[in-house]
């Protein structure tokens, strides 16, 4: 079993002090919820689990740890996040230890909450099954109808690159296609797609949590809360939500991993992945690229090649 | 009780805020996305959610909006004509809280209706609105309104409660604004028999509210923490965005900034968060705030300590928003407990 | 009702840079209005928020004393946004103010007792508006021995010079003013504030100390103090922190339970001494 | 849209090449379309998508980012950096909803007047039959609840 492993793993580590902490996931306080937990002791390794809730991208929380030898937990899309910020010079790389978990893709909360009447109050995994007691007793669900849209489109659940392996590889077939929503929303017309965008922003309450969860989001200063030069004003009007999105969106160019940790935090459910899914599809279109996958490739705007594309340019 | 309680048929719930809407602008849960509703004035009396929980943001917003234009101005002759942006055109009703908003709206009282100052922004809302509570009868696992001091019945704050007794609604007149609401035909005397259900209904609800959170002397605990080890490890988890601040009722700090164009503009004021360096970075560049676990020790102890000592009460209904809502599965109810102890539990 | 947020309509009457950086500049502001004038009554210590409108609103001790009428000062250092467009405006602009908040020194406290003033750099304003309120003559004789240590950087730094200058010839008060590093034509005294506190060893008995000036000098001036024998609750100090509403009610500028804007910015050492260390 | 419509574009010119060329466009005497308001930027590498973005929440109804041909380069690499950003930006806006056109690139080298005065004529061309935005533009405004 995967989190008896992942115990023993992390025992191990602390208890040769091979990393000054360990950051994995935890039972959370509510069903469908893991939370993440930072265990410093071998003791403490018994708070670690593992299930379909471990949503959380955990690479987030290495900026606030860059000063120590971090374990951390890691599925495919959260060790690519970490190999960007290590070509990003965020820390160095042998500061990290990942514990990499062929990923079983991950269970949407939100979704699970809409099918079942009433509030659920417990909730357990068999095989393909997920069986959550709610309202009406237990419901017995299908665990391919209620994963991520990303993560049924995920080909990266392994770790790609060389990590401490708890569990066993698990086969890269995806079940959809790349970038789903992106490639969906792209069949509206321009006046829908707009009119999507806005609706959706529409709605945000700027709490940036979007901003927060993401790995990659980590400027000393957000072009946001710049008073000097004011990019953007900090009421809810629709202009100034508009271009929050599309900035952050766009500054996630080549850097993003498909995670979805910013859609999962949005607490107005404001659908945000399929901007980045977008701009993913771009990058591997125009310039090959796949964030996080080689360790050694350039961002790629922050290199070029001779010949790349310039039709759109007069 | 100082009025009698009436019945009002569901068939003619309709009929009834289409009198209300006559002489009054109509708030109420407004569907934005499946499962994401807010408090929005309603055009029309088919907008309105009430099978919506709570809604994300919560009631406070009708009070002190998010954003709200403060002052208007502009410049003629090199002066500046400035006017003040708090008028109310109508009387106003909320209808479909839940009693942990209307408490939390009574908490926000004390502070912008306080003695020395008064917040006329919030005041003329306050004053020219009716609030229609509806009684919770399903509470959630992460309500804890009764160990707030509150409770999923509780009437204190409202001026017409309503139960659902599911073909109709028992209708409690509170004060005489709510009673004023209740003239109407549509109204009906209750019955022993809906008086008994709904006091049976009632019981049920309190029972599957959790009132066994420790809030008895916390304020003192925190008052022994407060330069504690404990907030090391309180906020590693904390992401430092501001959903638990933004959608808290009771949580009202904010920003006062100007947005103009050649001195012509307004002045707005937006909600800001504890959580955020922005928040106490000082021009200087100090931040007397500077890592998220002041920041975090800020929000707890605002709500469990120094509100306390200001105004005799903590400043928490016991809704859980911020436990719902929260991206990293942040606890408030963890917090309160450790703190009582005096460490950071190993199991959370 | 009154509308707090509301500014008072001021112009702009006097400019003048006060420091050899340029960085700090004094305005002077009459009122619009006569009656906001008359409804404006406030003691030293207290703040105001000044508007530009189109920029925003930033808080400022009042640097002026009630003793001096028709108008009020307010120094400013160029830091931000807003008090970098208030180095720019021009004589006849016009201003918004709001206030005067915050509680102020307790000068009724002060009534027969000696009066020691600590100033460094630019945070002598609100200590100027004590020292002038202190030496308007029916208020002088309520006081006994007022003395005031004032230091800054350079001697280009020091603020109100003019005054500074009369104050030296006055036998109402005993002034020391100290440079940290003197230039050719420095002919006073050099050493840091603390030091020199030191060696004038004011006499701590019936004396109220106010002492406001950068945190790092803060730090190691009262330890003299202490040493000197001055009780916690003798001391006083003005805080600042980031503000926005000034009236308490938009968080921020806490310590602890109490606001700097609304319960402060002037707090007695006995009262920090409990506080918890959020500044 | 009034009938005497007029749009205003914003240039983002590079000092070495585009800027030049629009000089010499203007020292030749070449004629082009009075809509151009240029702001001259040391390179086209160093258009901030926020430069953009700005601009057309402000009001302006297209954009246009000029700089030197690919291996011009006054930097040597800027402007190939700068592609990579235009190319990734314009497809996201477009993707985005806002029409194709309202952003445009080029290169026009300091000795390309006339090329200049034909890039800024088909732009306005191109952003006179698109029409004024109809959204992202702010109008002042915020009101509570």
């Amino acid at each position: 079993m995967v989190q008896k492993k992942l115990r023993e793993k992390a025992k191990e580590l602390l208890s040769k002090k091979e990393v000054d902490l360990i950051i994995g996931f935890g039972e959370g306080s509510q069903p469908l919820r893991a939370t993440p937990v930072f265990v410093r002791t071998p003791e403490e390794a018994d708070r670690l689990v593992w299930n379909s809730f471990c949503e959380n991208n955990l690479a987030t929380y290495l900026h606030k740890f860059n000063r120590f030898k971090v374990g951390i937990v890691v599925k495919g899309c959260d060790a690519r996040s970490v190999t960007a910020l290590a070509l990003e010079k965020r820390f160095k790389p042998e500061q990290i230890v990942l514990i990499g978990i062929p990923c079983q893709r991950m269970i949407d909360r939100k979704k699970l909450k809409k099918a079942v009447k009433g509030e659920i109050v417990k909730v357990r995994e068999e095989g393909d099954k997920i069986i959550v007691s709610a309202e009406d007793g237990e419901v017995v669900l299908r665990r391919d109808d209620f994963l991520y849209p990303l993560c049924k489109a995920c080909t990266h659940r392994n770790p790609v690159q060389e990590t401490l392996l708890v569990g066993d590889r698990v086969e890269e077939a995806a079940l959809t296609g790349p970038n789903p929503e992106a490639r969906e929303f792209e069949k509206k017309s321009p006046e829908e797609r707009w009119a999507f965008f806005e609706k959706e922003t529409d709605r945000c309450i700027r709490c940036y949590a979007c901003r927060e969860a993401c790995p990659m989001c980590y400027c000393t200063e957000c072009f946001v809360d710049s008073s000097n030069p004011k990019w953007i004003e900090k009421s809810l009007s629709p202009s100034d939500l508009q271009f929050y999105h599309i900035v952050r969106a766009y500054h996630q160019t080549g850097r993003c991993t498909n995670c979805g940790a910013c859609e999962r935090a949005c607490p107005m459910d404001i659908r945000l992945t399929y901007l980045t899914q977008k701009l993913n599809q771009e990058v591997e279109e125009l310039f090959q690229f796949e964030t996080g996958v080689d360790p050694g490739a350039l961002p790629p705007l922050s290199t070029y090649k001779a010949d790349d594309p310039q039709e759109f340019i007069k | 009780m100082k009025f009698e309680p009436l019945k009002l048929n569901k068939n003619e719930f309709q009929s009834f805020l289409k009198e209300l809407a006559k002489d009054h602008d109509l708030f109420a849960p407004v569907r934005l996305a499946e499962g994401v509703s807010v408090y929005r004035r309603i055009d029309s009396t088919d907008e309105i959610d009430l099978d919506a929980f709570n809604p994300q943001k919560p009631l406070k917003e009708l009070f002190f909006p998010q954003s709200e234009a403060m002052l208007r101005f502009e410049k003629v002759e090199n002066r500046h004509r400035v006017t003040s942006a708090d008028q109310i055109k109508k009387p106003r009703v909320v209808l479909g809280a839940r009693a942990c908003d209307i408490q939390a709206v009574s908490i926000l009282d004390d502070v912008f209706l306080g003695k020395e100052y008064t917040d006329v922004y919030f005041l003329k809302k306050r004053q020219s609105t009716t609030l229609i509570a509806f009684a919770c009868n399903s509470p959630l696992s992460t309500c804890f309104c009764a160990s707030t001091g509150g409770g999923p019945f509780d009437r204190k704050g409202s001026d017409l409660f309503f139960i659902d007794l599911g073909e109709s609604y028992l209708v409690e007149p509170l004060t005489d604004k709510g009673k004023a609401l209740t003239q109407s035909t549509l109204f009906v005397k209750a019955s022993q028999h809906d008086i008994a259900f709904a006091s049976e209904l009632e019981k049920k609800a309190v029972q599957k509210t959790d009132a066994s959170l420790p809030m008895e002397g916390i304020e003192k605990k925190l008052d022994q923490l407060m330069e504690s080890r404990f907030w090391d490890r309180v906020h590693e988890k904390c992401i430092g965005c501001g959903v638990c601040t933004f959608l808290c009722p009771t949580c009202h700090c904010f920003d006062i900034v100007d947005e103009a164009v050649n001195e012509q503009g307004q002045r707005v004021r937006n909600w800001d968060t504890c959580l955020s360096s922005l928040y106490s970075l000082e021009t200087s560049g100090h931040n007397p705030r500077p890592s998220g676990r002041e920041r975090t020790r800020q929000r707890v102890m605002h709500k469990f300590n120094y509100f306390p000592k200001n105004f005799k009460k903590i400043a928490c209904v016991g809704c859980g928003r911020c436990i719902i809502y929260c991206p990293v599965n942040f606890d408030i109810r963890q917090v309160i407990q450790d703190a009582q102890k005096g460490e950071v539990s190993k199991n959370p | 009702m009154k509308n707090p947020y509301l500014p008072i309509p001021m112009v702009v009457k006097k400019a003048c840079v006060e420091t050899s950086d340029r960085m700090l500049r004094t305005l002077e502001l009459g009122f619009e209005n006569e009656e906001d004038e008359k409804a404006f009554q406030f003691i030293p210590g207290q703040f105001c928020e000044l508007s530009l409108f189109g920029k925003g609103e930033a808080p400022f001790g009042i640097a002026s004393s009630p003793t001096e009428k028709g108008t009020l000062k307010f120094t400013i250092n160029k830091a931000g946004v807003v008090t970098t467009a208030l180095h720019q405006v021009e004589e006849g602009t016009p201003i918004g103010i709001r206030g005067p908040l915050g509680n102020g020194y307790p000068i009724e406290r002060f009534e027969g007792k000696n009066i020691l003033v600590i100033g460094g750099g630019f945070a002598f304003t609100t200590l100027r508006s004590l020292i002038v309120y202190l030496l308007q003559p029916q208020n002088r004789s309520k006081v006994k021995d007022i003395t005031v240590i004032y230091g800054a950087r350079m001697p280009g730094l020091l603020l109100y010079k003019q005054e500074l200058e009369a104050w030296t010839k006055t036998n109402d008060l005993k002034l020391v003013v100290t440079v940290d590093a003197g230039d050719k034509d420095w002919k006073g005294k050099v050493g840091l504030v603390p030091n020199v506190l030191e060696e004038v060893a004011p006499a701590s008995e019936n004396t109220y100390a106010v002492i406001c000036g950068p945190p790092v000098m803060i730090k190691f001036t009262f330890p003299k103090l202490e040493a000197l024998k001055f009780p916690y609750e003798r001391i006083y100090t003005s805080l600042e922190k980031r503000m926005k509403c000034g009236i308490g009610k938009c968080g921020r500028c806490n310590i602890g339970h109490l606001y700097v804007c609304k319960d402060g910015p002037v707090f007695s050492y006995d009262q920090l001494a409990i506080l918890p260390k959020d500044y | 849209m009034e009938p005497t419509w007029e749009p205003k574009i914003l240039a983002f010119l590079c000092n070495w090449c585009s800027y030049a060329g629009a000089d010499l466009a203007g020292t030749s005497r070449i004629q082009y379309s009075p809509n151009i308001r240029v702001i001259r930027v040391p390179c086209s590498g160093r258009i901030n998508p926020l430069f953009i973005l700005k601009a057309l929440q402000n009001g302006i109804d297209g954009v246009l980012v000029s700089g030197c041909h690919p291996g011009d380069c006054h930097y040597l690499t800027g402007n190939y950096i700068g592609r990579r950003k235009s190319a990734t930006l314009k497809r996201f806006l477009e993707y985005l909803g806002v029409e194709e056109g309202r952003v445009q690139f080029s290169w026009v080298s300091a000795a390309e007047g006339g090329k200049f005065s034909q890039v800024v004529d088909e732009v306005t061309r191109d952003i006179k039959k698109l029409g004024p935005p109809k959204h992202f533009a702010k109008q002042m405004r915020v009101q509570g609840v």
